[in-house]
């Protein structure tokens, strides 16, 4: 334990020379499997200590233990596993609950799910109050008001009274914030409290995070991303399969791994990379356990960020044909008889061997857009050519024969294939398009994607539930190819897949555009994605695209306040 | 359908009654249930569970089913009753008297009785209730037969009417003592029907207070209740009659539930008693048994001779030579059904029985029906075992009104039907609704028919033996479903109604029985049951000698 | 709010829509029965109807006029509440249903009751009772379900009435009597409602906002009670319509075994005595009954789960 | 819970269970003989009302007949009388269904509309009013039912193929520039035909109850048919005295609908986690 500050916001609470929390030699089982394996940590009184892994790391598993809800059926012993002094382990249910939530405050991630989408926020916050003060009702509503004026909320006095359901991403997790928060704990346990949030509310949170362990308060933060705990975490802690693997501040993880593992995960987190740059490394480097599922092949070569670096990536050429081009297209949506904008006067082109990121938050248009593009929803108006002849709006007969040009991928690839067919089948059929081949070279061909993509071809008989996310979102991409298409539609490809799964997609995607020349049109809400992919970038906001340029210079002079803070979130 | 009755068979004319009453009232019996023990106790609620179908109507005047009869045998009264041994005793009428042609009837009326909303009880109320028998908008179907020979009612003097009959009547009295033509309130009649029906307004022990349908109806007490029948006020002379403060009539269709209700003390009379449970309550102290078979026809099993096959009379005595009945009575029944032998109820003195006729002896009558068959052309058997005649199956529709026929005679039927096909008859049982029922007789689409058709009195069997009763009514219905075609049997009936003499009317009804019988046209099951079964908490239960429905005018919880 | 009135109005012109539907269709349903349609209102050929009467009818229900003519007085009768002359009552199909639908709805109404609250008991119990309380739940609501009515109530009669003699076999009235009744049709319904609410109480269970609830410091009883049979109650509220409907379904015969009162048992023997108008007179106000009760229900839903409004919205 | 393997498909013991009484239910409705050589219409006026015992393993009814036998025998007919009308009832939904969610919107509405005022009518009334025109008897009853579920299937198969015509899976195949036939034949069709087995399979054990229900009542089977509701009917008059009688037909009854329904949810829980 090497730091102790910041005590002066609750003097007499914090014992200085003792870490609010402590733990030593943790092990998690369950049903004797070792979930976590003899981890030790300590947090001190406003001390930021991040946990970072990939799913499956062990890393909630640890976080949760501290409050004594590791799981159903979990073992938890460990040599000393103390909360502000209290020996968690050996507490009864009654103290236990009064420790949770009074000493420790969790806020989990996606607290959409985390608060009880039928209760107001505001009595999710008093219910704590209830079971931690003293208060009276009054008291509590007072109080509940000025704990989301606290963390950020404005109306804090409606938002009191509105629904999960009714809050934006970001409200919703402010308000989980100040739920983990209304009992003034010593220690706040923040499991991936910014996933799923787009960039500019995650810096918010953040901050929040930030401004709490500046009053004294100890937080343990988890998370996937290790440039999310990059400017908050005093120490980091890089967990895999239920070992802590390396320690040490941000900054001696990030510049100098000493594990392979950590060396990994900075190596794939694809922000501030330059295009083009690989971001996996090869496969004899990685830890045999942490890679995806069995049959799954490394993805070829390491490259070398010089080798990688081709004529097509570096600038503006703008003399790269056009493939796609779409003009002022807009949609509106009727719900309930209300109007909803989806796209409003949208227009960019595509061009081979580019891409085209398209950034914004959830609900702006993106998807929508991506849906025109592939014609699989009609323009209220303007227009999509493709290879300069007319694409949408056109019957659907007149765009069938051209279908095979362009392809997309989804970022659920689970539910974009039939769970009845295996993977051999959602390729076939891809393949043939109705034609009838002979068996035995669609078979070839098969094996053939299999190999591009990087995926053994014995996946052919599986099924895709029983593959990994990165093996299906792998054979999404060798579906989308087998029309041997000019134009993909990357819809979020990577946005479910954690962050060395995510590299090795994003470096398929990009050697495949190289190999064939192929047009991109990159949907994102993860600005780092974005900018290590796009040749250019467009961000939308309400169904407009506000900026739109070079990838290199489009936030230069950015004028639009939104583009204004996701750039700022960038720099966080 | 409205169980039919006639007045039950006597001899005489009864000129004057009151001799025969001071005989009869000195023996009670027969209907009674059971000796009554202790002195009667005033008061209390007692809940009678009925399994018949709820009447759309409580003034019996209206249809006129058996169900309505039980229930208005509590508060409606009639001119004349029975005693225990069958003879006609006064009720509100005191006395009467017939003329020498038959033509006229004078009865004399009691003075001191009025209707419980205060009319009083007159010759013009008599006027007035036959009148609404026969207005065709009552829809009068019981009472309408029974009186159907009065043509005219002249109230003498106020207590004094006379009827007027279009031809002589010997079974008169008889008629007027069924609960079907009781006496209502001439002022309650002028109400709407459906006003009526709710609440008749009669004479009787009890007043009907409050109908809910398909629950219950409640009877009250009435207060100034002084008109029992004459043997009825002999015995229990000196009481204030009737005991019982009030009676829940409830409905209960079920008959588990009903004997549950029975067992558990919510009700303590029930009708429709299963044959299993009867047996099973002889050995239960805290439940007695009251039997009271009705009179009237036997249940039976007609065999259509309108038709092939069964317009051969080989054909129909082979049938009846196939079927083992008395098993299944006995073990269907547990011995609660006595076998019939005859058309007539057994409580019926001028009924026939012909036990050789129809005591099967299964080693020598399988051979016989086997024979009669082959006589009579079906001499083949099809692949499943059925004779065959010119290619068609001896085959047997046997429609049963489900509606009419307890669970143990349906058994019954199906055992018939599995005996049958032991001996080549296909028999085709069709459990019908009453409605379809009637439509399949209408179309003559039988050949085995059972129809509890009640009148009281051998005269039944002109209703139901005659040809006459083969031409269907307008509306499609006909008595004689046997399809008897008999000019000597028709001769015989015709007779026997129309006689005055006993011994002549014996004597003819029983060579009509006779031919019935040995023509086999029908096959004799048992009396019509009736069995009930109350608490051992209710003393003073009894039957009604006229149409034996219960009677709780002396009726009373022990506690 | 606004949404509110606008749904509420949608839904209401929907239940008038199904109402004329189903008027329809009973319409049709009646001169579908085979023979004289006539002879059919006075209860078929069993009615041993006289000429006059049949002639009486044909001139009431207008059966000489044109089929269009006939639906439409049909409709027009119906709006004024005239549902017609039921022959085996002697009365006014209105009139009788009047005095039956109130003790119908009573026992369908206590029966979804129970249903719910021994639905609710078990699937708590069940989840929360680890694996054999587990098993034990599913096998009883299998069991439940899989009971038809008239068994079940035989069943209770025997072991309530007969072996223990604390409840009554028939209804009796006041509170007592409507117990077994109520009894017979809640447990099959229960069985299906507990299959329903032990999926969802499952998923609340393991929903992220209860470890959060956990993590306040919150108890296990009140997280149930607070958080998540709410959650579990949504679906199950939802199939309240169709519980209604099967309970009146089910009323057909628990009322005829218990000799209750109720539309059911009318029903009933308005179908034994083929009393045509009764039936459809019966059958059209339960479905204005149900449609109400859809209505309630998704009223209902909407005030358990406010996400359907904003949906709405 | 304790599981079994059999083929390597994973079964739960109720399962297992489930599915050997089903199959001993088909031995019975095609073959009876062989699981009772008797005959379930054979009279025997002495041995009526004997008790269960080891001549007689369920004892005997009214008539002397073997409840064992006519219970097994009464397997072919309550099966069949199930099978009928879920067919008839699915049938008609798959019509409706399909109509309703694959259709143009405005026949949506129609469909939907019809579907909504039939749910209107509750099951058993539907078929009661069904039976009132046609009149009683096992067929009419068996229609009657048939009619009655369908507008809750028609329900759930319109709402499975809303949600599979709109599934990513069907973009990604139109995309591929599928057309609506095929796509309907090869990807709707098939994850829809999943579902509606498992409707059946829940389905038939309703049936069976609901044309049970109708025979006890005394408007389905025609007696002495050994139909499980109708003997049910037949032996609850004796109730108070003779229990065998209602017991092991309504055993029966309950262990079908049981079975059917265990089997019904394997196969959804195994749809559902795609194996």
């Amino acid at each position: 334990m090497s730091r102790v500050e910041g005590t002066s916001a609750t003097p007499g609470e914090a014992v200085p020379d003792r870490p609010v929390l402590d733990v030593r030699d943790l092990v998690v089982s369950f049903s004797g499997r070792r979930v976590v394996d003899g981890v030790s940590l300590q947090v001190a009184a406003g001390e930021c200590v991040a946990i970072v892994g990939e799913s499956g790391s062990g890393k909630s598993v640890t976080a949760r233990s501290v409050v004594g809800l590791a799981g159903e059926g979990a073992r938890v012993s460990a040599a000393r596993l103390s909360v502000a002094g209290q020996d968690v382990l050996s507490l009864s249910g009654r103290r236990l609950r009064k420790l949770r939530g009074g000493t420790v405050g969790l806020i989990a991630q996606d607290a959409l799910v985390s608060l009880d989408p039928l209760r107001p926020v505001g009595r999710e916050i008093a219910d704590t109050l209830a079971l931690h003060t003293d208060l009276d009702a009054a008291a509590r509503r007072a109080r509940t008001v000025a704990l989301l004026e606290r963390v950020g909320l404005p109306d804090a006095e409606l938002r009191a009274g509105q629904r999960p359901g009714q809050l934006s991403g970001g409200q919703r997790q402010r308000a989980l914030i100040a739920a983990g928060i209304a009992a003034d704990p010593r220690l706040v346990v923040a499991d991936e409290p910014t996933t799923a949030l787009d960039q500019p509310v995650q810096a918010g949170v953040l901050r929040l995070l930030g401004q709490l362990r500046d009053e004294g308060t100890g937080v343990l933060l988890i998370s996937h991303d290790l440039s999310v705990v990059l400017g908050i975490a005093d120490r980091v802690l890089v967990m895999t399969d239920g070992v802590v693997v390396e320690e040490g501040t941000p900054a001696e993880v990030f510049e100098r791994p000493g594990h392979p593992y950590t060396r990994k995960l900075v190596d794939a987190v694809p922000a501030g990379r330059p295009r083009g740059e690989s971001l996996s490394v090869s496969a004899g480097a990685l830890p045999p356990s942490a890679g995806p599922g069995v049959g799954e092949r490394s993805d070829g070569r390491s490259k070398s960020a010089d080798t990688a670096t081709d004529s097509t990536f570096d600038g503006t050429d703008a003399g790269e044909r056009v493939l796609v081009e779409a003009r002022g297209l807009s949609r509106v949506f009727h719900v309930g008889g209300r109007e909803i904008v989806a796209t409003d006067d949208v227009s960019f082109t595509l061009r081979a061997g580019r891409t085209l990121g398209l950034v914004g938050e959830s609900g702006s248009g993106k998807s929508t857009t991506a849906r025109l593009l592939l014609g699989l929803e009609h323009p209220d108006a303007g227009e999509v050519a493709l290879l300069g002849e007319p694409w949408n709006p056109l019957p659907e007969a007149r765009r069938r024969p051209r279908r095979h040009l362009i392809g997309a991928v989804f970022q659920d690839a689970l539910s974009s294939f039939d769970p009845r067919w295996t993977v051999g089948a959602v390729l076939a059929d891809a393949i043939t398009r109705g034609r009838s081949l002979r068996p035995g070279p669609v078979r070839a061909q098969i094996a053939d994607l299999l190999n591009t993509v990087g995926l053994d071809p014995a996946l052919a008989t599986r099924r895709p539930l029983h593959l990994s996310g990165g093996q299906r979102q792998r054979v999404s991409v060798a579906r989308a190819l087998a029309a041997e298409p000019r134009v993909l539609v990357l819809d979020e490809p990577v946005s479910a897949l954690d962050v060395s799964v995510q590299a090795q997609v994003l470096d398929l995607l990009d050697r495949l555009q190289r190999e064939r020349d192929l047009a991109y049109l990159l949907i994102t809400h993860d600005l780092g994605v974005a900018l290590h992919m796009s040749d250019d970038l467009a961000v939308m906001q309400e169904g407009r695209i506000i900026e739109q340029g070079p990838a290199s210079t489009v936030f230069e002079d950015a004028e639009h306040p939104y583009a204004r803070q996701l750039r700022d979130a960038v720099r966080l | 359908m409205p169980s039919r009755r006639f007045s039950r068979p006597r001899a005489a004319v009864v000129v004057t009654a009151a001799v025969a009453l001071l005989l009869a009232a000195c023996s009670p019996g027969g209907g009674t249930s059971g000796e009554p023990s202790g002195e009667p106790v005033t008061g209390g609620t007692l809940t009678y569970a009925s399994g018949d179908a709820e009447p759309s109507c409580l003034d019996p005047h209206v249809g006129g089913n058996y169900p309505q009869a039980l229930i208005a045998t509590q508060y409606l009264e009639s001119l004349v009753s029975l005693d225990e041994d069958g003879e006609v005793i006064p009720w509100l009428a005191t006395e009467w008297d017939v003329s020498d042609d038959g033509l006229e009837w004078e009865f004399t009326l009691r003075d001191d009785v009025t209707f419980t909303d205060g009319t009083p009880f007159d010759a013009e109320a008599v006027a007035a209730n036959i009148a609404h028998v026969q207005d065709p908008a009552t829809a009068s179907s019981t009472g309408y037969l029974a009186l159907a020979k009065i043509k005219d009612v002249v109230a003498v003097d106020d207590h004094l009417v006379r009827l007027e009959m279009s031809a002589p009547d010997s079974a008169l009295l008889e008629s007027l003592s069924q609960v079907w033509v009781a006496m209502e309130s001439p002022k309650a009649l002028e109400r709407s029907q459906e006003e009526n029906c709710a609440a008749p307004v009669g004479t009787g022990p009890f007043v009907v207070d409050t109908w809910e349908r398909q629950d219950s109806v409640t009877l009250v007490r009435n207060d100034d209740y002084n008109s029992p029948p004459a043997d009825v006020a002999e015995a229990t002379e000196g009481s204030d009659l009737p005991y019982l403060d009030s009676i829940v009539w409830r409905f209960i269709p079920d008959s588990a539930s009903r004997y549950a209700a029975l067992q558990s003390g919510e009700v303590q009379v029930i009708d429709n008693a299963q044959p299993d449970t009867i047996r099973s309550a002889e050995s239960d102290d805290a439940i007695e048994e009251l039997d009271a078979p009705r009179p009237g026809a036997a249940n039976r099993i007609e065999l259509n001779s309108g038709k092939a096959p069964f317009d051969d009379e080989r054909v129909r005595e082979a049938f009846i030579r196939s079927v083992n009945v008395d098993d299944g009575i006995q073990s269907l029944f547990f011995g609660t059904a006595e076998r019939s032998y005859s058309p007539l109820s057994s409580v019926e003195p001028l009924g026939l029985s012909l036990p050789d006729l129809f005591t099967v002896d299964f080693t020598v009558d399988t051979d016989a029906a086997s024979d009669l068959l082959d006589d009579a052309g079906w001499a083949e058997r099809d692949a499943d075992g059925y004779r065959v005649k010119d290619g068609e199956r001896l085959s047997l529709d046997f429609p049963v009104s489900t509606n009419q026929s307890i669970p143990a005679e349906q058994s019954l039927f199906e055992q018939i039907q599995a005996d049958a096909k032991t001996a080549g008859f296909e028999v085709n049982l069709q459990p019908l609704d009453l409605s379809s029922w009637y439509g399949v007789l209408a179309e003559n689409d039988y050949d085995l028919v059972s129809a509890p058709y009640t009148k009281v009195g051998p005269d039944v069997l002109r209703i139901l033996y005659h040809s006459d009763s083969i031409t269907p009514a307008p509306s499609g219905y006909f008595a004689n479903l046997a399809q008897v075609d008999d000019a000597e049997l028709d001769d015989l009936l015709t007779q026997a109604s129309a006689t005055s003499d006993a011994d002549e009317r014996a004597a003819l009804y029983e060579q009509a029985q006779q031919i019935i019988l040995e023509g086999y046209y029908i096959l004799p099951l048992y009396d019509q049951q009736n069995h009930f079964l109350r608490s051992s908490t209710v003393q003073g239960l009894r039957a009604m000698p006229t149409v034996s429905t219960p009677t709780f005018a002396g009726a009373w919880l022990a506690p | 709010m606004p949404g509110n009135r606008h749904w509420l109005l949608l839904r209401a012109g929907g239940v008038v829509f199904v109402l004329w539907a189903a008027a329809t269709i009973t319409f049709f349903a009646l001169r579908l029965v085979p023979g004289d349609p006539a002879e059919a209102i006075l209860g078929g050929p069993g009615s041993q109807a006289g000429p006059e009467a049949l002639e009486q009818v044909r001139r009431e229900y207008g059966l000489d006029q044109p089929l269009v003519v006939q639906y439409l007085t049909y409709l027009g009768r119906l709006v004024t509440g005239d549902l017609g002359q039921s022959y085996s009552l002697h009365k006014p199909v209105l009139t009788a249903i009047g005095e039956q639908f109130g003790a119908t709805l009573t026992l369908a109404l206590v029966s979804l009751v129970l249903a719910w609250a021994l639905a609710t008991g078990l699937a708590a119990w069940s989840v929360r009772g680890g694996r054999v309380a587990w098993a034990i739940g599913s096998g009883l609501e299998l069991v439940a379900a899989a009971v038809p009515h008239f068994w079940l109530a035989t069943v209770l009669i025997l072991f309530f009435s007969l072996t223990l003699g604390i409840l009554p076999p028939v209804s009796v009235p006041g509170p007592l009597g409507i117990v077994l009744p109520a009894l017979t049709m809640a447990i099959p319904l229960a069985g299906f409602l507990g299959q329903v609410m032990r999926e969802s109480l499952l998923t609340a269970m393991e929903s992220p906002f209860v470890t959060t609830a956990r993590a306040r410091g919150e108890s296990e009883v009140r997280i149930f009670w607070r958080h998540t049979l709410r959650h579990a109650a949504i679906p199950a509220v939802g199939l309240s319509g169709w519980a209604f409907g099967s309970l009146i379904s089910g009323a057909v015969v628990v009322e005829s075994v218990f000799a209750r009162q109720g539309l059911g048992r009318s029903l009933l023997s308005a179908v034994q005595l083929r009393d045509v108008t009764l039936v459809t007179g019966i059958v059209l106000v339960v479905a204005l009954a149900y449609t109400v009760m859809t209505l309630v229900t998704d009223l209902a839903d909407r005030v358990i789960d406010p996400r359907t409004r904003a949906v709405a919205e | 819970m304790s599981r079994a393997r059999v083929g390597g498909l994973r079964f739960t013991v109720a399962e297992a269970v489930a599915a050997v009484f089903l199959l001993l239910l088909v031995v019975a409705a095609l073959w009876p003989g062989l699981l009772a050589p008797g005959d379930p219409l054979a009279v025997s006026h002495a041995d009526a009302f004997q008790p269960p015992s080891l001549a007689h393993l369920f004892g005997t009814d009214e008539s002397g007949r073997d409840i064992y036998t006519r219970v097994v025998h009464g397997a072919s007919e309550s099966l069949r009388i199930g099978v009928l009308a879920t067919a008839i009832g699915i049938g008609l939904a798959i019509v409706l269904g399909f109509v309703a969610g694959l259709g143009p919107r405005w026949l949506d509405f129609g469909t939907t509309r019809v579907v909504e005022v039939l749910f209107a009518f509750p099951g058993l009334l539907l078929a009661l009013l069904f039976i009132v025109v046609t009149g009683p008897g096992l067929l009419s009853s068996t229609i009657a039912v048939g009619l009655a579920t369908a507008p809750g299937y028609a329900r759930i198969i319109r709402s499975q193929v809303r949600r599979t015509a709109s599934a990513e899976f069907i973009e990604a195949a139109r995309v591929l520039g599928r057309g609506r036939l095929w796509i309907t034949a090869r990807h709707i069709l098939p994850n829809v035909t999943a579902a509606l087995f498992v409707l059946a399979t829940l389905g038939l054990g309703q049936a069976i109850i609901w044309v049970s229900s109708l025979s006890y009542l005394g408007l389905g089977a025609v007696p002495p048919a050994a139909e499980w509701g109708a003997m049910l009917a037949a032996g609850r008059t004796y109730i108070a005295n003779f229990w065998w009688m209602t017991f092991f037909p309504g055993l029966a009854i309950v262990a079908s609908a049981a079975a059917a329904t265990v089997i019904g949810r394997g196969i959804q829980k195994r749809n559902r986690s795609g194996a």
